[in-house]
């Protein structure tokens, strides 16, 4: 074990990974000079321009041409340097990618990581701060990934770029300089398993990405007051771990599904709605989600802080649903 | 039209035999789209099919130009580049027809044709979305340090959308060995291109961004031929990438179902006559075929189809399960749906 | 009241707002020759290529276009031809349309409608079959349309095209010739309102969209076995009409949702998981949802029908909801 | 540079007045600017800022054309434009500082600053997408009969975007009232930009689709007059779009934050010496203004802007509630989120 950040994460699984498999390049803007947020620092200097390549502002053919490049015989990553520019590129993502290899009868294999930095990180506004993991989740064909810790980054995005299928990797933004423990040699997480960050027998808290941290720290104001919340992380959202979730609420009676996103037609709908069907006769109170107003992300942070799901948040409504009445 | 090109030489030194492969090539290819709109009518094609009847010179003339281990992107109106590629027809009838052993296994139909065998990664839905495709195989082609090259076809419509430029652009910035064939003709669906198309088109926009770019007639094998072998050269000895502008004109609808009552009968018959497998049948003629052996080739072309045609209308519909199968490797594609 | 169709309830709708307000024009391919599907027939003829206006194929500056357009003082109505193919002008809705008057303040209105024929039409395959309105839902800004009758489509466009909010407006491909009755004056449906189709005690179903069709044909079967089922179309998304579902569900105390879209992360998990969060101790089984499997729509109609919540599927679902078992 | 446009006469003739003018709104811009740069170091600006020092001139050259309901749609690097076409700066700083009053009541901040009162319909955080949005406002000014006109900023980098192909097709095909300046600064971000390019760039481009376009040296403020006029004046008449392409220098970073390392620092003082600013005021001395003259305008233009950075610090952070106000008119924002 060792301490690094989560943006070194990222970074030492593309070289380990461009290491290991001569197939495997990145592409997108400013790669050269290390990427917007860095995380590609020296990799241009290690691999040369061809696999640690520039890109022109073209969000739409770095997608379109990973496609291609992955039909004919690559592993390409992809970096769209916000979640928000990955809109650019949508027909290439949903109806190219994700849809080449069941259209031409299993003949293609896009084996494609497409990077999108996502999340509200300080005054970035409304184009430059959204978490659209729902989307992807709900497109056939399409992985969805959305690590938050820096071992998680690291065993991930390798697993993610081994995997022959297109993989929507979310990095989220306000992560990078986290700090955490990372095992020294190969380390690979499988996709679709959930990682129980904190064992409770109260309530379950489901969540993902930096929102991990919100609920840790509500946990523990929570476990001041008696209350034992387990906590879910589910790692990849596409597939998400089912069994995971449903035993622990099976132990806990109570779900509270926790995402930075907006929450109507968000990804705790798909959550709250399949334990809502699977478990109702055994839930002691209601499923419950929190996530964001349906409003686009503001730049004064008086008006952002009003899109957040704070830690306070989430004691209330764990409370809420431990109080007799909600059962 | 193409002044830099070769004049291709006509009459004297043609290459026979191989022009009467051509011929019989774009025979197969009128063929199987005439017995498509055929089978259409009578509900055995299920989806949509963009015939490219009048359009076969470009297919046939570049294709012809290409390795079996060049890649090929194609669109909606693909089935003549398919074909001029070397794929199996009746799997591509049966694909029309939704059938088990088509060249998708009936997943795609006729706009998702694909045949990974002979190079041909797809026909595409989305007009323009094969160019960055194109230019990203050819990526992949330059990181790998192969030899092969990639065409990428397209229609006039295709050149006012993004990918267009961004395709382009990709393709000369990165170097790549790709040449894109943009068939103009002259329609976008129901609209004339030229009524929502700024300057001279495809070529125009090509030289802007350095790329070299010739225009043909398209409807001209000889000289479509000519100059596709020029720019395949020069683009395997890694000169980049090449445009090859080819006037054409569509004989049929837009789709099969379409009258195209917006365009002048006069204007149809008039192109009619520079029908491009015609024009070939004439060079043939002039060079002393026999009119026995044009219409024994014809002939020959239009059997295996309606032989490809019986046998995909007897073939078995796909297994139910195939429906699940060839999603994604990650993850249950039926869960939580029932 | 007279007999129209849908697709004909959709011309007369553009028609009459056309008419009333010169500042609405329509823009998208081939409108000149009426539209691919005909839905823009003769308009051309009584108002003139300026206001039917045809496009490149540019879907991108179709969609952006508008914006600027709207912004600029007038009414666009825009054609995207398939819902599939808004997907190459995504940045333009999302980025673009549904953010302009957040960000900017409050200075901005976008009074936009984006026509997107959708859904899966005999053998369209993957690339033009899609149902994406969860996805819209999921976006601040927008509003998200979705009508199923003739009255309806007649009713909910011209509400649209008089919104100040751009409206993403979803008309099933499937549903052109339906026919059904139609006002003869001013029609007009409020957006937000959902229609309750079926009354009935046992259980709610909701829907949207074709599949409203599908659902009443259900539970005219249920009947047959006794079931009254309640059948409620949303008719809009979002807003979707919160009091209209929990107030039914009160009374039936079990929720079916049947949508046509992918099941996961689809708009039904939406409902599903607000219905379970409101009314929890009051149902009386699971909610439960029905839709497509997480695979992309296939050509042959054996693996198209694979894909399609049918009759048969809702009864069943609806009967295993009313087992004494599931309460 | 600029071959077909009227050679702007130098000295003799100059129109003083105006030309102090424009030194002077030069002068605010490269103020407002410095001033922010200096308050994201305090942390007062709270968002990415990109300035746009050394290349006012193209902001002020282009937008003197303009009459003040004309529109303007522009970029991430947008003070200087916005300013030119008569914004507040204070409104504009406490959009910064995310303050009340701020142009878009704190919730855009730089990237999108709009002024609707003056027509400026807006930066844009998304490289190219002001492109077809500007094109789309023409064509409302089309629609209604207006005789206004639409100019459009953009980047060398925003080229290579689709849009901008489309909305310059778009623009053309419907004769539609708008000028493109292409606002060539040599980078994208912290890429060369003629690195990811192919062809000679915006203007050629532009050529390719009939657009009419000029390559002017954008850091000399009477040559982006001269031909930005003669642009506008056949824009009004209907002329259709146009293109200007600016050739100019970005003296900072990417960002504010952005130290520019990736290029040599010799390049960087090489084009410190064509400063615009430093080259009007050349023009003004050699006219005979007085140094002083010369040094009130600077400190006239430093002081107002100090005086709204001072005003912009101590106003309110916008209301919380603002946070749920123009999100849309139908349904409620604040449902079912928490
Ligand atoms: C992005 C997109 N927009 C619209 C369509 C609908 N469409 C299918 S083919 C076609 C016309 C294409 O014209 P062109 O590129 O000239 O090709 P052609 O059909 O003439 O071969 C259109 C508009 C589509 N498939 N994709
Ligand atoms: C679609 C999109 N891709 C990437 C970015 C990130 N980005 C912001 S500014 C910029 C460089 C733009 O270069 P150019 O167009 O030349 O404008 P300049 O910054 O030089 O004024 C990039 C890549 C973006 N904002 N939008
Ligand atoms: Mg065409
Ligand atoms: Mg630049």
């Amino acid at each position: 074990m060792s301490k690094t950040t989560y943006i070194e994460a990222g970074r030492r699984a593309l070289a380990e990974e461009m290491t290991r498999d001569p197939m495997v390049w990145a592409v997108g803007e400013d790669l050269g000079r290390g990427g917007v947020f860095g995380q590609y620092k020296g990799l241009v200097e290690q691999f040369g321009p061809d696999r640690i390549s520039d890109a022109p502002i073209s969000e739409a053919c770095i997608m379109g041409a990973a496609v291609g490049a992955a039909m004919a015989g690559t592993r390409p990553v992809v970096e769209m340097r916000f979640a928000d520019f990955a809109l650019c590129a949508t027909d290439e993502l949903v109806n190219q990618a994700a849809k080449a290899r069941y259209m031409f009868g299993g003949q293609a294999r896009v084996p494609l990581v497409v990077r999108q930095p996502m999340g509200i990180w300080r005054s970035s506004a409304a184009q430059h701060s959204q978490s659209l993991e729902a989307w992807y989740a709900h497109i056939p064909g399409l992985v969805v990934v959305a690590p938050s810790t820096p071992a998680d980054n690291l065993g991930l995005l390798k697993s993610s770029i081994r995997c022959d299928d297109p993989v929507v990797y979310l990095e989220h933004k306000n992560l990078w300089p986290l700090e955490g423990d990372v095992p020294e040699g190969e380390h690979l997480v499988p996709l679709g398993k959930a990682d129980t960050v904190r064992e409770g027998r109260d309530l379950t808290i489901v969540t993902w990405s930096a929102q991990r941290f919100t609920c840790v720290e509500a946990a523990e104001a929570l476990a001041q007051e008696g209350v034992e919340a387990e906590i879910i992380d589910l790692r990849t959202l596409w597939p998400w771990d089912r069994d995971q979730v449903l035993s622990s609420v099976e132990k806990t009676r109570r779900l509270l599904v926790v995402q930075e996103a907006v929450s109507v037609a968000g990804f705790g709908a798909e959550i709250a709605a399949s334990v809502a069907e699977a478990l109702h006769p055994l839930l002691a109170a209601p499923v419950k989600r929190l996530g964001a107003p349906r409003v686009p992300v503001s730049y004064a942070p008086t008006l952002e802080n009003q899109v957040r799901v704070t830690a306070e948040a989430i004691v209330a409504a764990a409370k809420s649903q431990l109080t007799p009445a909600a059962a | 039209m193409n002044a830099s090109a070769a004049a291709p030489s006509r009459g004297s030194n043609l290459d026979l035999p191989r022009l009467q492969e051509a011929y019989h090539l774009m025979q197969r290819i009128r063929s199987f789209e005439e017995l498509a709109v055929d089978a259409q009518k009578e509900g055995l094609v299920l989806g949509a099919i963009h015939p490219s009847i009048g359009q076969e010179a470009v297919a046939v003339g570049v294709c012809a130009q290409l390795r079996e281990d060049d890649l090929l992107l194609s669109t909606h109106r693909g089935h003549g580049h398919t074909l001029a590629k070397g794929a199996d027809p009746l799997a591509m009838m049966r694909e029309l027809f939704g059938r088990q052993g088509g060249t998708c296994g009936g997943k795609g139909g006729s706009m998702h044709i694909a045949d990974f065998e002979v190079g041909m990664l797809g026909a595409n839905g989305v007009v323009s979305a094969n160019i960055p495709i194109a230019a990203g195989a050819a990526h992949a082609i330059k990181l790998r340090d192969e030899d092969r090259i990639v065409a990428c076809f397209f229609g006039d419509g295709a050149i006012n959308r993004g990918p267009f430029l961004e395709g382009l652009n990709w393709a000369k910035v990165f170097n790549l060995p790709v040449l894109f064939i943009c068939e103009d003709n002259a329609f976008s669906a129901t609209t004339r291109t030229s009524s929502m198309t700024a300057g001279a088109g495809a070529a125009a926009r090509a030289r802007s961004l350095d790329i070299p770019a010739e225009e043909v007639d398209g409807n001209d094998l000889l000289e479509v031929e000519a100059v596709a072998k020029q720019a395949v050269e020069s683009i395997r000895a890694g000169g980049g990438p090449r445009l090859l502008h080819c006037h054409t004109y569509r004989m049929t609808g837009h789709t099969a179902a379409d009258l195209a009552a917006y365009r002048p009968q006069e204007e149809v018959e008039e192109r009619r006559k520079t029908d491009p497998i015609q024009r070939v049948a004439r060079l043939l003629r002039d060079a002393g075929v026999a009119e026995a052996e044009l219409d024994r080739l014809a002939a020959d072309a239009r059997a295996e189809l309606e032989q490809a045609y019986q046998v995909a209308k007897d073939s078995p519909w796909p297994d139910e399960t195939q429906a699940f199968a060839d999603v994604q490797d990650v993850g249950d594609p039926r869960e939580r749906a029932f």
